[in-house]
């Protein structure tokens, strides 16, 4: 049987040679089925190429892609659910073995269209080093939004013209700012559109409490840069100092524990009325447009790269989080923990997560809220009338799919 | 050169009419009904003032301008629409057209590259050209690295490599120093009789034009005045027009006034000796050549103008009457301005045209000369 | 001309001055690339002359694609696509430059047109076409949309149009065909625009990517940028240090190229003679 | 010259490019001002014709207005600034300078780069605080400053770059076509006495009108085609400041897969460009001299 | 023109030199180690063979070409490294260099416009020199649409309009027909007097260059023959270079022999009434000019060979012994190839050069002269 994978990298370098290794792997064990798996750019670029070539009648039979553009996928009519060609008993047990905070948005119309596999989950980093000179104890990260506020504030440094030298805090909001206003919105206690993907509330009081809450860091408070903050460059402004706590994707882990200069911690997102963040990263999906020998040696792959062993593996090598408790269980990843315990945080945090906004539509309706909360950051609007506006015009979006 | 022996085509030239539009949609007829015919194997010069149409009437019979009107007959077939390949023409440019990115012998080559000639004839030939033309220090050089009249010569080799039956030249010899000049003359002209090559050569040299041509055409505002041997049209231009262009120095153009005791020079007494049909007015031109004219103690007084030195001769302005002639005089005779002299000529040194609109007038009647002793004086002359 | 100078000395020195001004404003990005490719991450932004050098940020950059493959089909892709470019333009440039047929304007137009279109737009509909031709996959696949190109056409025809017809003229009488004449009069006098052209393609071809990702899936035909893009993904923030070691890997030979190619522009071989 | 021959040699030149630009351009541009209307196609909805629905909705869009207004107001500045750089450099280069080949790649050096890579590292110099420009500016004891996350700088900041992207790739063409100005010219005009700047004003530029012609209606397209460095600098955030129409057509397209709508803004951009560019070049041409 | 009252300025030229080195490295000195003086308010012409660097020294003295030797001072200042603005001159150039772009009109004022001369002004001068030039009806013509000729005047114009104290030509005239040649000469000269302007002028016509020149600076292979008037040169040039190269036709050289009897010329064995240093060994050169050769019964036998036409003479090549003899004869003597006559010349028609260098010899002696009738002969010819 013949494969064709797509997967995207949206982690450094060693991601592909991983998937390749693996891939290399199982065709060894397997000799009668063929994977080419195919590097496919940015998790933006695999999309469009994987529609690109549906459309031009030559999908992959297998891909890696943002969990929140199923509805995109089932939208357009090229995945079919896990559960046409999960049907063994084992398969059934299989797709229950992933954290429920992953499988939120791998499901809808309770069918699981998407098995986890490279996923992360926003959490937060900070600077040893920075809180034992503000005078703080460094072991200790804020627990809640008021303590993150209170600790920012001394952690913010200005030099002898005002400038400032050092922030409390960042959290990026360029691209996709959303992501980790979800986990503001989350911490306040509220959704942001409902399982069917059809409805967003993003005009609830307590979501513009929570943007009002993000301006606020800078605006009132003054521990946060003023502006949109840049994602990418937000760890080099962590390891340069220029803020003392950021909040990012447990992808950077790796990445943190590799070039930052200081002692660093990494702790759940603050609460707030609860804990909470939202999760992220990308899904394996089955295309509709291959014959059944390949979907079922689709779902065998699958299930033998998400296994625990397998799982593991790529968790070390590439920093994600392992999407099953299994995977945590094996020794490898035992010893990889005991010997940096900070990427057990998105573990624990995971019990808290929510899955991360998706609806129909998707880029659109998350579009529309990235449009809020950046006239929103820069001052253009009030965050009440940017989240209205906002939801007005997904309702007019989403509309069509309710 | 090299085994040829083709024989040039007849070229027949009816009516042919260029117009140029420009963007004002003003019209400027360069070539205006024009017809002759250049001979087979014939040398045909086209002879005019600056800006005449010659050089568009070459690019049209070279089929690089579409004719306004008219056609053009290369030896019988109607050639007005056929692109210039089809036409077996060489051409040389009056601004050269050389290719600056190739040196001078690609240059001449080309064509015969083109044409896929074989190496070895290529070689025989162009050793043979730059010979002739002097170029043979010079094959490697681009053109901008030649001096005017060695780019000149590169065009001309050009042209001559081909052997074409028909060979179209503008101005080839313009940038040429008189020596060379008068070697490729000689060159040219026994290079065209030895091919049997039909050559339609334009200039501004008459000098040229009346050594190489079998038959000049004389044009003026894009039409022809005359065409002719050159013995005709020196001796016996058509009109008033060609009798001044032809010669260096011209000829000399007199109002003549019909008086009570005959045709005169104003300004003098002395009546010449014309008889002139009554019906053409009561003035007419005099034309007489400035080496016809001739020191002579029985002729008309004048007076020495102006004195310009010339090498071989000196060419004085003299006053006779109202009238300036210029004469040629052996330059030994240190002449200068203010000397007094008696000039004649001969009868038939005479030439008459209509004042109006200058058409050659037969001379009708014989008068006595006012230079009794021409026939003598042209007799020791000549001894 | 050589004019026997010395007024213009002044004018001269103003001259290198501002030449060399603006092209370390214009360098700045690369002398950037060049500093932090071979130093390691903690100097990204920081600029401490005696920062330790290494090589380590190339080696990583090399070994996290098949680059070696890579090339090779980068450098295979851009021969052909100006190659077949410039055959295909010199033929259609010639014809609007100098030849007089019912419906120029309208092709040209249609040409001029193709400069509007946006590849992205093509995409879906060439990446079918591809597939009837059966051609994914391929590195002509990469190549052909691009062969035809109305930059090219465009830009020929502009300098075609500025040959001396003269010379036209003299090829002709010469007994060349329309095909001699060009490809002995019209593109030897636009070999700087050759060049021009030659160079914005190559770097253009050499840095294309989101066509050739999408068109192809083995490392027997994807060009570097694929190879390329696995550092710019930013999931986890930008590391500089392995972008600019591998945007100099992949680029340093074309500023090489430039760099050498660039001096054939000095050369006056397209002087006077021309009147 | 003669007519039907010609007619026909200039068929023939012309068919090969031709071919392949119906194949690979006009035939899909059609196919996309076919589907601009009709409704988007989504896995089992097929498409249904809806005539001009989808130009109103675009006519509606503020963000589409918006978008256009970003995309005038950046190509009205780009355009003239890179000409007129690329000009500059050219002539610069032209002359005789110490190191001049070094010189023209620094000029031409951003072309060569892959804009993803440069992107990045103008993301760099623009980044508050550490970034480039601030410590530069720190020098002069300025404090931090947001470029690319302030509505109103985002849209300078990216002209930058692209000013940056195209002169040099400009200059290219200049250079190339002072190649073949003939020098006798230059010796004519100095034997007038005329300055550098008259000979340039009155000579060179006119000389250079074919190319500037060309590169101007490249700048012009450019200026609405080149949108690679938003991807990367600002996915044309904050709020839609710093977005182009072609990145506003790339969103409808590739990422919210909403192929009719795209179509829709592609066809306007196409008008558009079309008048601008197009236009420009048929209203221009005939007064160019071309020697 | 307008109350222009300059007066020219004095050029010197000290040994200049231009060497052009190849790509392979191959020197070639287009003008090798020239001097001499274009002296204020003069005409000087330079006058040689094509490529023998006329136009190179042009460009040197405007600064268009740097020189690799030597130097230039104008009005006593050295100039050799100062830009051609601060020359004070103006050029035609032999390619003409009008810029495509602009009409005729804006040609010609190029230089005004750039030396802000006011409008009024501009005006009043372009109606002059337009007048002159007869580009009236041209002036919103582009380059491209005009005959050779009418380029040529344009860029006539553009020098003549500047009113510089120094002007240099490099063949302005070449492409204008006889007539307006002969016209455009008076004018050139005239204004040059006029305005007192310095004139360097190339030419390849010596007719011109006669005719014009206060001085004629004779070059050949990049080095000066002889400098001096028009009469010098003519009358005794120094070399037989310069021998050969003036005159048109041009001089005739024969190699003589010293026989027992004296000098003869091969073939014959009437020896010539000669006297040479016997220092110069056993040959040397006779030169004879075409014109001053006569029919002359008592002269040496000859036999024609060849007639030219040329209108108003035919020239007639005569063997001599084994020498060949162009002679200028009247036209209308009527000969044809084959008939025998008798030719004579004057004692002081002989130039006579080493024939291994070509330096001019005096001559020292006097014999017989074999025309013993040549002064009748004058006296009759100027009558
Ligand atoms: N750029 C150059 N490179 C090399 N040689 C050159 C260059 N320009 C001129 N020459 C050579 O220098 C010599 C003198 O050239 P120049 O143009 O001064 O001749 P000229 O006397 O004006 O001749 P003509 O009467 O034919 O115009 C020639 O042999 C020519 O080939
Ligand atoms: N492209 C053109 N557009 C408009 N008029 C033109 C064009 N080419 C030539 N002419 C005009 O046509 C007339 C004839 O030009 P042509 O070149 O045939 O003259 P010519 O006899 O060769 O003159 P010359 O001896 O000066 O070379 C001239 O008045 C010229 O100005
Ligand atoms: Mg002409
Ligand atoms: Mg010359």
């Amino acid at each position: 049987v013949d494969l064709q994978f797509y997967f995207p990298v949206a982690v450094g370098g060693k991601a592909a040679t991983t998937i390749q290794e693996l891939t290399d792997e199982y065709a060894a064990a397997h000799p009668d089925v063929k994977i080419d798996a195919v590097y496919a750019g940015s998790y933006q670029d695999t999309i469009t190429k994987t529609l690109t070539a549906a459309r031009g009648g030559t999908p992959p039979q297998l891909a890696v892609i943002l969990s929140v553009d199923m509805f995109t996928l089932i939208d357009e009519d090229v995945i079919i659910p896990f559960d046409d060609v999960a049907t063994t008993d084992e398969d059934k047990k299989w797709l229950t073995s992933f954290y429920p905070g992953f499988m939120d948005n791998s499901m809808t119309d309770g069918k699981t269209y998407g098995i986890p596999f490279q996923r992360s989950t926003p959490v937060m980093y900070w600077n040893k080093e920075a809180f034992k000179e503000a005078g703080l104890d460094p072991e200790l990260p804020p627990a809640t939004w008021d303590e993150m506020v209170e600790f920012g504030k001394k952690l913010t440094k200005k030099d002898a013209n005002g400038t400032v030298t050092q922030w409390g805090l960042r959290i990026p909001s360029s691209g996709f700012p959303y992501w980790l206003f979800q986990g503001l919105t989350t911490e306040n206690d509220v959704i942001l559109a409902n399982d069917a993907g059809n409805k967003t509330n993003f005009d609830d009081p307590k979501v513009v409490e929570a943007l009002n809450f993000m301006v606020d860091l800078s605006k009132k408070h003054g521990i946060m840069q003023p502006g949109i903050i840049e994602w990418g460059a937000t760890p080099k402004a962590f390891f340069e100092r220029q803020a003392a706590i950021m909040w990012t994707t447990t992808g950077n882990l790796t990445n943190v524990r590799e070039n930052a200069p200081f002692d660093f911690g990494v702790a759940m997102l603050p609460a707030h009325k609860r804990r909470g963040a939202p999760t992220g990263g990308g899904n394996f999906y089955i295309f509709k447009d291959s014959t059944d020998e390949q979907k079922a040696a689709s779902l065998d792959f699958i299930k033998w790269i998400t296994a625990p062993e397998q799982a593991a593996r790529w968790t070390i090598a590439t920093g994600y989080v392992a999407p099953s408790p299994a995977a945590w269980e094996t020794q490898a990843m035992i010893d990889y923990v005991k010997g940096f315990p900070q990427a057990l945080v998105a573990r624990e945090q995971l019990e808290f997560a929510v899955a991360e906004l998706a609806t129909y539509q998707n880029q659109r309706v998350t579009g529309i809220l990235n449009d809020a909360l950046e006239a929103a950051i820069t001052g253009t609007m009030s965050a009440e009338e940017a989240l209205k506006n906002a939801q007005a015009e997904a309702d007019k979006v989403l509309a069509d799919y309710r | 050169m090299s085994g040829a022996n083709k024989t040039g085509v007849t070229i027949d030239i009816r009516h042919l009419s260029k117009v140029w539009r420009d963007k004002a949609g003003k019209e400027t007829a360069a070539v205006d009904g024009v017809s002759f015919t250049a001979e087979a194997g014939k040398f045909t010069v086209l002879l005019g003032p600056s800006g005449c149409g010659k050089s568009t009437t070459l690019r049209l019979i070279a089929g690089l301008e579409a004719a306004s009107d008219g056609g053009i007959l290369i030896d019988g077939k109607d050639m007005t629409r056929r692109p210039p390949t089809d036409r077996g023409i060489a051409m040389v440019f009056q601004s050269y057209a050389l290719f600056p990115h190739l040196n001078v012998e690609e240059n001449i080559l080309f064509g015969l590259k083109v044409r896929k000639v074989p190496p070895v004839e290529r070689a025989v030939r162009l050793r043979r050209v730059a010979e002739l033309l002097g170029l043979q220090e010079l094959l490697d050089r681009k053109p901008n690295q030649l001096s005017g009249g060695q780019q000149q010569r590169v065009a001309l080799g050009r042209a001559i490599i081909a052997e074409k039956p028909i060979c179209l030249m503008d101005e080839p010899l313009s940038n040429l120093d008189a020596k060379l000049r008068h070697e490729m003359r000689v060159e040219l002209r026994a290079l065209q009789q030895k091919l049997g090559l039909t050559m339609v050569y334009v200039t501004h040299d008459q000098a040229e034009a009346i050594s190489m041509a079998d038959r000049i055409v004389v044009m003026n505002g894009g039409r022809i005045e005359q065409v002719g041997t050159p013995t005709d049209i020196y001796d016996r231009p058509a009109s008033a027009f060609t009798a001044r262009f032809i010669g260096t120095p011209p000829m000399n153009l007199i109002e003549l006034k019909r008086g009570l005791r005959g045709w005169t020079i104003p300004g003098t007494d002395a009546p010449l000796p014309l008889a002139i049909d009554p019906a053409q007015g009561d003035t007419a031109l005099l034309g007489v050549r400035p080496e016809d004219i001739r020191r002579d103690p029985s002729g008309i007084e004048a007076v020495v103008e102006a004195v310009e030195y010339l090498g071989a001769d000196n060419l004085v302005d003299c006053r006779l009457g109202e009238a300036v002639l210029t004469a040629r005089l052996p330059r030994h005779a240190g002449m200068k301005p203010g000397d007094r002299l008696r000039l004649g000529w001969g009868d038939e040194a005479m030439h008459l045209f209509n004042s109006v609109n200058g058409e050659r007038l037969p001379l009708t009647g014989q008068g006595s000369a006012p230079t009794p002793k021409h026939d003598a004086a042209k007799q020791m002359a000549s001894s | 001309m050589e004019i026997a100078v010395d007024t213009s000395r002044y004018d001269r020195i103003l001259n290198t001055i501002g030449a060399w001004a603006l092209g370390l404003l214009w360098f700045l990005p690369l002398i950037y690339a060049v500093w932090t490719a071979f130093h390691p991450g903690a100097y990204a932004t920081r600029f401490e002359p005696f920062a330790p050098l290494t090589l380590q940020n190339f080696v990583n950059a090399w070994n996290a694609a098949p680059f070696a493959h890579y090339f090779v089909n980068t450098v295979m892709l851009v021969t052909m696509v100006t190659l077949s470019q410039f055959v295909l333009c010199t033929l259609a440039a010639y014809a609007f430059a100098r030849f007089e047929f019912p419906g120029k304007t309208l092709l040209f137009t249609l040409v001029l047109l193709q400069l509007l279109v946006m590849p992205e737009m093509l995409i879906v509909e060439n990446y079918q076409t591809m597939r009837v031709l059966g051609l994914i996959d391929t590195i002509a696949a990469i190549a052909l949309p691009y062969v035809a190109s109305g930059f090219g056409i465009f830009l020929l025809r502009q300098t075609f149009m500025t040959v001396p017809k003269e010379l036209e003229e003299a090829a002709r009488i010469e007994g060349a065909g329309t095909l001699g004449i060009l490809w002995k009069v019209y593109v030897p006098l636009a070999k700087p625009t050759y060049l021009a052209y030659g160079l914005v393609s190559v770097s253009y071809h050499w840095n294309n990517f989101l066509w050739p990702l999408i068109v192809t899936n083995s490392v027997e035909t994807r060009p570097v940028t694929v190879g390329l893009s696995v550092f710019s993904s930013v999931d986890q923030g930008i590391d500089w240090s392995i972008i600019t070691a591998a945007t100099l890997m992949t680029s340093g030979p074309l500023l090489i190229a430039f760099l050498l190619f660039q001096r054939q522009f000095v050369q006056s071989f397209m002087r006077a003679g021309i009147k | 010259m003669m007519g039907r021959r010609e007619w026909i040699h200039g068929w023939l030149l012309l068919s090969p490019a031709l071919i392949l630009l119906f194949a690979f351009t006009h035939y899909p541009a059609v196919v996309t001002f076919w589907a601009s209307f009709f409704s988007t196609p989504r896995g089992k909805r097929s498409a249904k014709f809806v005539g001009l629905e989808n130009y109103q909705t675009l006519l509606t869009d503020d963000k589409f207005w918006q978008v256009l207004y970003n995309n005038l107001l950046y190509a009205g500045i780009t355009i003239p600034v890179s000409v007129a750089l690329a000009l500059i450099m050219a002539l610069f280069v032209n002359s005789k300078l110490h190191g001049r080949g070094f010189v023209r790649m620094t000029y031409f050096a951003p072309t060569v780069l892959p804009l993803i890579a440069v992107a990045n590292i103008w993301l760099f110099f623009y980044t508050p605080g550490f970034g480039f420009i601030d410590q530069v500016r720190g020098l002069w004891g300025a404090g931090e400053a947001n470029w690319l996350g302030n509505p109103d700088t985002v849209l300078g900041a990216l002209m930058v770059v692209a000013v940056w992207k195209e002169a040099g790739f400009f200059m290219i063409f200049y250079l190339a076509a002072l190649q073949t100005i003939p020098p006798s010219l230059r010796e004519a005009a100095a034997i007038e006495g005329s300055s550098r700047w008259t000979f340039f004003r009155r000579v060179t530029f006119p000389l250079l009108m074919p190319t500037t012609l060309f590169v101007s209606v490249n700048a012009v397209i450019n200026s609405f085609r080149l949108v690679d460095h938003i991807f990367v600098m600002t996915e044309g955030g904050p709020d839609n400041a710093s977005s182009l129409l072609l990145y506003y057509i790339y969103e409808a397209g590739f990422k919210f897969w909403d192929t009719a709508h795209a179509a829709t803004a592609t066809i306007a951009l196409l008008v558009l460009l079309s008048v601008l560019a197009i236009g420009q070049f048929f209203l221009v041409d005939r007064k160019v001299h071309y020697r």
